[in-house]
């Protein structure tokens, strides 16, 4: 089935809750309420003219600082120098946070697209984990790397990292560690690269011309 | 053995119970002395072995010639090993329990035929005896999993309690029939009994069927009993870490390491004495052969057979181990007792 | 679901009193992250009575190695690394998803030949994974020669494969466009069809032999471990564990990329020849006869290697993303390997979510060993072939 | 091996500019002599130092790409049992060298660290890999990834490559033999090592 078709059934089961289609020939994606979702993934997964039996991927976006222009002049991210010290900054994150769903039908072979936008405040989604087993450690995942909280998640902990580490690395203003619990995450400077970017690189030494021709 | 005895009450001058003494003293250096060197062999041949069989070469460079030193060089290493025993065990057992283990395997060593006038004791009882003492391996196995105070080692103790004890009988069961066609418990007599070439050795088909059997029963059940793939469960590198012997260091770990290969040459070598001639020559015309070296020849190549299964064979899963032992193999081998009976009152073989 | 009460055979957390008077508790076992079964540092809390496993917990996160952060500070191209390091076992798997996927951002057309190159080394790194599943998962079975062997046959493609791109096991060849270098002019074509007609016709009879028709393995794996296509779609389980339990599906012919379309293979699934379909001697005889067929595309993918340029862009291109979002799947060896790349128009990506196979497919061990042996549950855990780089990326 | 590092800036906890205080180059690998130099002794040192270079058992311990290599490293072709390393023993209690294969995250380096600690004395480690050496590429925004494993555990040969081949891996273990067989004495782990050791806490 067509997605917009796809998107016609849902707007008719969640009235006012869709938010939205919009055609795109790369991937075009439907917006729904947030609260809503769990209930149109429900829709999605349990009407037989659908029948979405595979969550293929739950993604979790930190909308801040994008360039909605499209000019690729996003915020660019923290890391650690060449000295291997974190890198700080002021800025201070507004941005939303945002959830991509993607379904898959096996038996009709169509797929969709669903988005979702939370603020950063709230950053509280429906969880969908009842649905589809595998959106369990998909949202653990995302809560894990964005600190989005999925109300209702029956295993709300962190996937990848320890339970104590401090803050959510996938967020654009993450800043990295130096220590965390006695194991140093800073790097040391017999990393940094020994020849400086001015010199050309470790063939041409700074103040040797390029070879011409 | 009466040499030694001439030897220690006339040149040397001793009584008969001093002689006794002297004569037990040097069979238990010698025996253990043996031991140390099988398991120091057996080692190196083990790598050699799983090494050809995985299309490569095994230990290559240490003592240069294929590596013969390998086992020799892992041995002192061992003995240069911090000793750590972990703070929460049970230290008294934890540091018995692998002597108990040699020691199993060690007494068992003693009855052991090795030449028609060369055995370290010889009694009568002499395979109940082994039977007896080689389960005293068990114990330690048992004290080792539980005073580590590691869960893996308690699982692997677990098991391997369960599939030795499980594993007795039909070893002992297998050995019944050739008792049974001996009329003696000595291991020399049952070894005189063969007398005669391979058709005579009770592995021959065509003398009793069962007997026949009752080695390959015996063969399985040994493989179980020494802790080998692919009924290794007290150790199951793959899941249980390294089984009951996963907190022992150094010193302890290579008495465990010791009694392994001991323990699978003894149960070889039993093998040898029950089923396969013990140190009889296979064909009469090769009697000038040393009667030590027959045995020890045969003991070998059932070592090596015992590899081949090892390096070869996926392992059972602990419950199937079970029921082999409890539904298969004990009534295979009393339909064996009870066949090789009824065979040998047909034709008047019975002793 | 995590902190209820676990029944098994009628019997749960609180209610393990076998003999009255005497108060018994469950086993907490830590398999991991050191442990020779759990493929790296893959961490499992077992909760067991005896042999028997009430709760599998897996806990991940012992490789997290920051590869989504990273592909928001690296340009697309660079990029190109960090998938090799996703699936270490089939990095050219990796690396064709990943160039799919910005390719399709792009828009970007990519020549024949470089898609036949795509397949063919796709192909012989699918061959080399599904080598290390079957042999790792006779270790975890206790057999230790097929390892040997499998690995004897994967330092043959290793050869191949480090023929043309150059690295021995991550090759960072593919780039946005096309492959990095040609085919090399030394008889490759010729001695990569002559593997593959060694590995079809006179090794894969050897393992089968020696492991998959051995009567000790099928009664360890058969009836062991059944994953029911239900539970499977359930759990988003993909590749040779979807179709295991019997599912048709497989993304190079239901959601075709690249060129599979041209060649004439079969999709394998299970049939529960030994035991019940969805066990783990299902799993492990798919990826065998995966071998197979990826044998057969190899073949047809070199024979009709067409000649033309083997990258659209020059390789010095800077890789520029137009504005967009969309998810990107291809078959890796592991299962669907999907990228869900949102470009803000510029070098970088500005988010680039990973959906790896094996992070799906590990899952389905929080249901599936609950009442296994512990035995089992290591050929279950073996049977997933999971790779922790992909895990926890 | 110098440990140069950039003087944290002001602000920073006590127990981290103590971890970072490295300057101890006259503690670093201290070695005390056999005070008596008699044959025997000499050579039952010689002995010993060829046992234990004869036979360097592994722990089966793999953390990512380069475990493979080392995998491959004790394979057919290359077959690390040659050197009388193939004994991967897959607990820490009965290993000598510990090959850190691989990237060494955060959460990872407490339970590394458990582990180097239950193998007993004398052993070795081999940092196998640029992410074990460095981070390696890692390095720049691997917020999760320590940048080093010679942060955790003191190591005695760095095999380079990503991943390095099975050659260069064989050559590491060659490498760590000459360094064996050189030693005399008893080896006391420096002090910075230690101290800085407890700071890690372990983790199940």
């Amino acid at each position: 089935m067509e997605q917009n078709a796809i998107y016609e059934l849902l707007a008719g089961a969640l009235g006012d809750g869709a938010l939205g289609f919009t055609e795109n020939p790369l991937e075009p994606w439907a917006a729904v309420e947030t609260a809503k979702v769990a209930e149109a993934c429900r829709f999605l997964r349990d009407d037989p003219r659908l029948d979405f039996d595979q969550l293929m991927c739950l993604s979790g976006i930190d909308w801040d600082g994008f360039d909605e222009a499209g000019k690729g002049k996003s915020v660019s991210i923290l890391g650690y120098s060449d000295d291997g010290q974190p890198e700080k900054s002021d800025r201070v994150a507004t941005g939303d946070l945002g959830v991509a769903y993607h379904l898959y039908s096996h038996a009709l072979r169509h797929k969709f697209t669903l988005r979702v936008r939370v603020t950063r405040e709230s950053a509280t989604v429906p969880t969908i984990s009842g649905l589809w087993s595998t959106a369990a450690w998909h949202e653990r995942e995302a809560w894990d790397l964005l600190g989005l909280k999925f109300a209702g998640h029956p295993d709300p902990r962190r996937m990848l990292m320890e339970e104590d580490w401090v803050g959510h690395p996938l967020r654009k203003d993450y800043v990295m560690p130096d220590l965390w619990n006695g194991v140093p995450l800073q790097g040391q400077p017999y990393c940094a690269n020994p020849f400086p970017v001015e010199s050309g690189g470790p063939d041409k030494p700074a103040g040797d011309k390029p070879a011409e021709g | 053995m009466q040499l030694l005895y001439d030897f220690f009450t006339g040149q040397a001058g001793m009584d008969l119970a001093g002689a006794h003494i002297a004569v037990a003293s040097l069979m238990a250096v010698l025996m253990f002395t043996v031991m140390a060197l099988c398991a120091i062999i057996f080692t190196w041949m083990e790598r050699k072995v799983a090494g050809f069989m995985q299309s490569r070469y095994g230990p290559m460079y240490t003592g240069r010639w294929h590596g013969w030193a390998q086992a020799v060089a892992d041995m002192l290493k061992i003995l240069g090993k911090e000793d750590i025993i972990p703070g929460e065990a049970d230290k008294g057992m934890f540091q018995f329990a692998p002597i108990l283990v040699l020691l199993g395997s060690l007494l068992a060593w003693a009855a052991i035929p090795w030449a028609p006038d060369f055995v370290a004791a010889d009694f009568d009882l002499g395979l109940f005896y082994i039977f007896a003492v080689s389960s005293l391996v068990v114990i330690g196995i048992l004290m080792a999993g539980w005073s580590s105070n590691n869960k893996w080692a308690l699982y692997g103790a677990a098991r391997g309690a369960a599939q030795m004890v499980s594993y007795e009988i039909p070893l002992a069961l297998a050995a019944i029939p050739v008792v049974m066609r001996t009329g003696s418990l000595n291991p020399q007599d049952i070894i005189i009994a063969q007398q005669g070439g391979i058709w005579n050795w009770n592995i021959n088909p065509i003398m009793n069927p069962f007997l026949f059997i009752a080695f390959f029963m015996y063969f399985i059940a040994s493989i179980a009993e020494t802790n080998r793939g692919p009924f290794d469960m007290p150790e199951t590198e793959s899941e249980l870490v390294a089984g009951y012997h996963t907190e022992y260091t150094g010193m302890r770990f290579a008495f465990f390491f010791l009694s392994e290969y001991a323990n699978l040459f003894l149960v070889s070598m039993i093998a040898t004495m029950l089923f396969l001639g013990g140190w009889w020559a296979p064909f009469p015309g090769m009697a000038w052969i040393p009667p030590a070296l027959n045995f020890i020849i045969k003991g070998v190549l059932l070592v090596f057979l015992n590899m081949w299964v090892r390096w070869t064979l996926p392992r059972v899963r602990v419950d199937q181990l079970m029921f082999l032992c409890w539904k298969v193999m004990i009534p295979l081998s009393l339909l064996c007792v009870v066949g090789a009976g009824l065979w040998m009152m047909a034709w008047g073989q019975l002793k | 679901m995590a902190n209820e009460p676990t029944m098994v055979n009628g019997r749960g957390w609180g209610d393990q009193d076998h003999v009255p008077g005497i108060k018994s508790e469950l086993l907490e076992l830590n398999m991991g992250p050191q442990h020779p079964a759990t493929h790296g540092v893959l961490r499992l809390l077992l909760h067991t009575d005896g042999e028997i496993v009430y709760k599998v917990t897996p806990v991940l996160g012992y490789l997290h190695r920051c590869a989504e952060k990273i592909a928001e500070g690296v340009n697309y191209k660079q990029w190109v690394v960090y998938t090799d390091r996703f699936d270490y076992l089939a990095p050219m798997c990796c690396n064709h998803a990943y160039v799919t996927a910005v390719e399709k951002l792009m828009g970007q057309a990519v020549p024949e030949r470089a898609e036949h190159i795509r397949v063919a080394t796709s192909e012989l790194s699918r061959i080399a994974s599904h080598l290390i599943a079957l042999a790792t998962f006779g270790l975890d079975m206790g057999a230790w020669t097929p390892l040997l062997y499998c690995f004897r046959e994967r330092e043959e493609i290793l050869n191949l494969l480090e023929r043309i791109s150059g690295g021995r096991m991550l090759y960072n060849y593919m780039i946005p466009g096309g492959v990095r270098y040609d085919v090399p002019n030394d008889n490759w074509v010729a001695d990569v069809l002559d593997f593959v007609d060694l590995m079809e016709h006179n090794k894969l009879p050897e393992y089968n032999t020696l492991l998959s028709y051995n009567k000790i393995f099928i009664e360890r794996t058969a009836d062991v471990g059944i994953i029911d296509a239900k539970t499977a779609l359930d759990y988003g389980c993909t590749g040779p564990v979807l179709r295991g339990s019997g599912v048709d599906f497989d993304c190079r012919r239901d959601d075709p990329y690249s060129v599979y379309h041209k060649f004439d293979w079969q999709v394998q699934i299970g049939h529960g020849e030994k035991g019940t379909v969805g066990d783990c001697w299902d799993r492990y005889i798919v990826r065998a006869r995966e071998i197979e067929q990826s044998c057969r595309i190899i073949r047809q993918a070199l024979q009709t290697l067409p000649d033309g340029p083997y990258q659209a862009l020059a390789l010095k291109a800077i890789v520029k993303v137009p504005a967009g979002a969309a998810y990107t799947r291809v078959e890796s060896s592991k299962g669907e390997l999907g990228h869900y790349i949102i470009s803000d128009g510029g070098q970088t990506a500005f988010r680039n979510k990973v959906r790896s196979p094996s992070f799906c497919n590990l899952q389905v061990v929080e249901k599936v060993g609950v009442g296994q042996m512990v035995s089992d549950l290591v050929a279950l855990v073996g049977s997933l072939d999971i790779v922790l780089g992909e895990i926890d990326r | 091996m110098s440990r140069e590092i950039t003087p944290p800036p002001a602000g920073y906890d006590a127990g981290r500019e103590q971890m970072l205080d490295f300057k101890v180059d006259e503690q670093l690998l201290q070695v005390v002599e056999t005070d008596a130099k008699n044959f025997i002794l000499t050579t039952v040192d010689e002995m010993f130092n060829w046992a234990r270079l004869s036979s360097i058992w592994p722990v089966t311990f793999g953390l990512a790409c380069c475990a493979i290599e080392m995998m491959a490293t004790s394979a057919t072709r290359y077959d690390i049992d040659r050197f009388g390393a193939g004994a991967f023993r897959a607990t820490p209690r009965q290993a000598d060298l510990m090959i850190v294969s691989g990237t060494v995250t955060a959460k990872m380096a407490t339970r590394l660290k458990l582990i180097y600690d239950q193998m007993p004395e004398p052993k070795w480690v081999i940092a196998m890999g640029s992410c074990a050496i460095g981070g390696g590429p890692y390095f720049k925004y691997g917020y999760h990834v320590v940048k080093g494993v010679d942060f955790i555990v003191p190591v005695d040969v760095y095999v380079p490559g990503c991943p390095p081949r099975p050659e260069v891996l064989l050559d590491g273990l060659m490498r760590l033999q000459d360094k064996i067989r050189g030693r005399k004495g008893r080896f006391i782990a420096p002090k910075w090592v230690t101290d800085y050791a407890k700071l890690i806490p372990y983790r199940k």
